[in-house]
């Protein structure tokens, strides 16, 4: 096809129908001149408009907790530290009195420290599969840019703690599963404990 | 006239290792009489991340996120690479569903970087940013369906041995369909303007060709081989995971220039289409998607110990043979990790094809057999 | 900065609108930085979708990506930073006109990223020239490129023209290739390597708090 | 197809006289004396047709063992692989470039030197290819200290 006669023609109708393509009203006119459109994309507005990502978009890892932030489902048990392919997850040991007998909260023990160095993070999500407590799960907040990266890149245990709802609100059906599998754990541990002892109310 | 003076008149250029047109930092070291390239040195390790040796100090599993970052188009095809490598060394049953998933994804990777390269190449022949913008944007729909699946646009981490790490959310299947359905619109609408466009055909006929049996002894794979019209598909040769079941054809060049491999990989954008809508067509939602064993890998890295022994797993990634070597001595970790890179062994023949063109015409030579620089340098 | 708010609204009022020479200035230059077109690795795919039609970095005026460095007044640091590629970075930096921004886009140019045990990788840019946004994330949306584009306009912003105009970067030492690494293994100067608490070695005591 | 590994070592060993081959797991073992040798009738001789050089790299057996591994396919006959193995010692390990042979060594050979100082010789333009030139020592070796970058 000659350049200067029929290519440019095709050129411009190319673009064109791309043009009308992103308007409602222009596919309606395309499907009625006959030519089939797909739907094209449209530019996302950033700072007005954000990207609507799916739900299992994944960016930065987070703590879980259930109802207070000490009640972290976290028992520091180092695996995710262990299997981190970038190493980017550091663990101080779970907590321990003086007598170096661990101490427990809400009858788990709980780490120290729990730091991720964001700077290294590589968004794999193997800590969570690993996870055997479902303790650790992917955010979806992707807005960190900072000029400081060694004070703002580096979450201490306080920035990583969020709450189970915030993780039910941004994956339900991830949640759901989690829920799942606690209740099933729950309830597989809960019933030799009950015939034992009679429930006693006062109990936490 | 002494040789000398002969080489007074030769100028040495350094294209890289930041240029536009090296796609990524390469960096080659073209000796120019006037415009004919005399010799061509490629010089690559600029963006050597030692692989090999993260590979080594890792579990197997552990390894998976940096195979998304070995061909950082084709995160999906990557990790079906490795998976099928540990699976032959560690002898892991992969599901059917996960089968399935696999190869719809593999060639969704192989529709997405097709395109992509496609638009690299008309960047590189100055028509800049258009072609590029329409791949781009086909491209970033093809993203949205791995974001949806795997948790991230490009780092999809998602394939398994064993099958795939979870299973594809609803609706997500019919979103495939969906666009499998629009893609052939964008590739017409794609060959309509330049298959047959003047000035393509002049600036890429019969520059950079390729004689097979260069091809063939200089081990180039992938569309670069086919192009020279040599038949040699591993999705064939091999029959991998379920292609078999899949009727599609190898499209081959004749002449083995910059226009056929352009247009082979047209062409095998057609043929991944036609294996998606088989695919999609027949996965089954009955079996899970990944076998009782993989999930276990998957929950507990460390538990698998291969037995002694190595593998040698590939497939047929998008830009051509990609291969896993892997040496085991019971550990949960690989003794030896190697990675046969597509793109790193391709490159062998590029001062082949490059004596006596234009430095224009190198550009798009190297534009043609698709390179990716964390591939080549690992 | 120098006009009180309320003169300023009582006046656009009337239909006067005032404003500062700084502010003018800055309001254009920060709308329209050049960056470098300078791709090192997967970071640059992202930023070349960013640069595309869906994200398109054109509405904040950076579309253009200048080849030469001599053209551009922003360098986005998209990847992996090899030793084999750090003195070319260095360089490049060198190269480009006054007044200069580097974005660290990306785990490997901010720290190293998932490489950072490698024998060949750098660990951060920040070692041998100075970097105005870091960017986490491996790699980074789009979007959080394009946050972190709006968090360099609004520091080009905040400061006045004259400053950033008297402001000279300079030239900072290009590294040479040592035996094993760069020499000197980061710019004293301007860097100094932090060791997070828990690479320092274990001290019997309990262990001392974040730096 | 590719006969079984024993029919490939009785049949070279027919070909060629004097050649000491071995079998070891699922590869070949060949003496570095007569790799050229080998790999030229494994190119030529049409009941192998091994003209596709798939990969070829270098393994570390630290104290003393260093290993380069070839794998061999046919692209005209579509079999393979073979894999080759070459045991050199550690300390200088050099073996013959099949370069010549399959060009496509051509690059592989001079990251096998570069990561872990396998000389080839033969080899039209053996330098290092990832690493920069006034690099010392070979990183992929098991026994390399990785620069602090911190001290």
């Amino acid at each position: 096809m000659t350049i200067l006669g029929v290519g440019v023609l095709k050129g411009l109708g190319v673009t064109l129908k791309t043009f009308l393509e992103t308007y409602p009203w222009g596919r309606v006119l395309l499907r009625a001149v006959g030519i089939p459109s797909a739907n094209g994309l449209v530019t996302i507005q950033y700072p007005d408009e954000r990207q609507q990502h799916s739900e299992r978009f994944r960016y930065f890892p987070f703590l879980v907790y259930d109802k207070t932030p000490d009640d972290l489902r976290c028992v520091s048990c180092k695996i995710c530290e262990q299997e981190c392919p970038p190493a980017c997850i550091h663990i101080v040991g779970p907590a321990k009195d003086e007598q170096g007998r661990p101490l427990k909260a809400h009858g788990r023990t709980y780490p120290v420290k729990f730091d991720i160095d964001m700077a290294i993070c590589m968004s794999c999500r193997i800590c969570v599969d690993v996870c055997p407590f479902d303790a650790i799960e992917m955010d979806n907040q992707y807005e960190f840019a900072s000029p400081d990266r060694f004070g703002r890149l580096v979450f201490d245990k306080q920035q990583l703690l969020k709450s189970a709802e915030y993780f039910k609100q941004i994956k339900p059906s991830e949640a759901a599963e989690v829920d799942a599998r606690l209740a099933a754990k729950q309830a597989k541990t809960a019933p030799p404990a009950k015939p034992a002892v009679p429930p006693n109310p006062s109990s936490a | 006239m002494s040789q000398t003076e002969l080489d007074a008149k030769l100028l040495e250029v350094n294209l890289g290792p930041q240029h536009p047109s090296t796609h990524g930092v390469f960096r080659m070291n073209v000796t120019l009489d006037g415009e004919t390239i005399v010799k061509l040195k490629p010089v690559v390790g600029y963006l050597h991340r030692n692989h090999e040796q993260i590979g080594e100090r890792a579990t197997y599993i552990a390894s998976f996120p940096f195979t998304d970052r070995l061909d950082y188009f084709c995160a999906m095809s990557n990790n079906f690479g490795l998976a099928l490598a540990i699976e032959k060394l560690g002898g892991i049953a992969v599901s059917e569903r996960g089968e399935y998933l696999r190869v719809i994804m593999a060639e969704l990777t192989r529709l997405l970087n097709h395109a992509a390269v496609t638009g690299f190449l008309l960047n590189d022949m100055g028509a800049f940013g258009t072609p590029l913008l329409y791949a781009f944007r086909e491209r970033e729909k093809i993203l949205d369906l791995f974001e949806a699946a795997s948790g991230s646009r490009m780092m999809c981490n998602y394939v398994r041995p064993g099958g795939v790490r979870q299973d594809v959310p609803p609706g997500w299947l019919d979103q495939a369909r969906r666009l499998v359905e629009e893609f052939p619109r964008f590739l017409d609408e794609f060959e309509a303007l330049l298959t047959e466009n003047e000035i393509i055909r002049q600036r890429t006929q019969r520059v950079g060709i390729l004689p097979k049996e260069l091809a063939v002894n200089a081990s180039a794979t992938g569309p670069l081989l086919r192009g020279s019209g040599v038949n040699y598909d591993i999705r064939k040769v091999d029959g991998y995971s379920i292609y078999p079941r899949f009727s599609f054809k190898v499209p081959l060049g004749t002449v083995g220039d910059v226009y056929d491999r352009y247009y082979v990989r047209i062409l095998e954008m057609r043929e991944s289409l036609k294996i998606l809508q088989q695919a999609l067509k027949e996965i089954n939602d009955a079996s899970p998607a990944i076998s009782p064993k993989g999930l276990a890998l998957v929950k507990a890295p460390r538990t698998f110990r291969p037995p002694k022994g190595e593998a040698y797993g590939r497939i047929e990634a998008p830009k051509g043979e990609l291969g896993f070597y892997l040496v085991s001595d019971g550990t949960p970790q690989p003794y030896r990790y190697h990675i046969r890179a597509p793109s790193f062994i391709n490159l062998t023949i590029l001062e082949d094809m490059c004596l006596g063109q234009k430095v224009a015409d190198a550009i798009i030579i190297l534009g043609s057999i698709d390179i990716v620089m964390g591939e080549v340098d690992r | 900065m120098a006009v009180d708010q309320g003169l300023q609204s009582e006046l656009q009022k009337q239909g006067v609108y005032l404003t500062t020479w700084d502010q003018l200035a800055n309001w254009g230059r920060s709308n329209s930085i050049w960056p470098l077109q300078f791709g090192l690795a997967c970071c640059a795919i992202e930023m070349i979708a960013t640069a595309a039609s869906r994200y398109d970095i054109a509405r904040f005026g950076s579309e253009l990506f200048r080849a030469s460095p001599r053209q551009a007044d922003l360098m986005i640091v998209a990847g992996t930073v090899t030793k084999k590629m750090a003195p070319q970075v260095v360089r490049l930096y060198n190269q480009m006109a006054e007044p200069k921004y580097v974005i660290s886009m990306g785990a490997c140019a901010t720290s190293g990223g998932p490489f950072h045990t490698g024998y060949n990788v750098l660990k951060g840019i920040d070692r041998y020239i100075p970097v105005d946004v870091y960017i986490p994330g491996c790699p980074p949306t789009p979007q959080a490129l394009l946050e972190g584009l709006m968090k360099l306009q609004e520091r080009i912003r905040s400061r006045p023209f004259g400053a950033a105009m008297d402001e000279k970067r300079g030239e900072y030492p290009v590294p040479e290739f040592g035996k094993a690494g760069l020499e000197p293994r980061y710019n004293p100067d301007m860097f100094q390597p932090r060791k997070g608490w828990w690479e320092e070695p274990a001290k019997p005591a309990t262990p001392s708090s974040t730096p | 197809m590719l006969p079984p590994l024993e029919e490939i070592k009785t049949t070279l060993e027919q070909l060629l006289p004097g050649v000491t081959l071995a079998v070891e797991g699922i590869a070949l073992l060949v003496d570095a004396k007569d790799l050229t040798a080998v790999c030229r009738c494994l190119k030529d001789n049409e009941r192998f047709g091994l003209d596709y050089l798939a990969d070829l790299t270098a393994v570390d057996y630290p104290p003393d063992r260093m290993d380069a591994v070839y794998h061999l396919y046919s692209m005209a006959q579509r079999h393979g692989p073979l894999t080759l193995k070459v045991k050199l010692p550690r300390t200088n390990p050099v073996v013959a470039s099949v370069t010549p042979i399959w060009r496509g060594a051509e690059f592989q050979e001079r990251e096998a030197y570069d990561l872990y100082g396998v000389a080839f010789e033969g080899h039209p333009d053996l330098r290092r290819i990832l690493m920069w030139e006034g690099f010392e020592g070979h990183p992929m070796r098991k026994d390399y200290v990785v620069e602090d970058q911190d001290a």
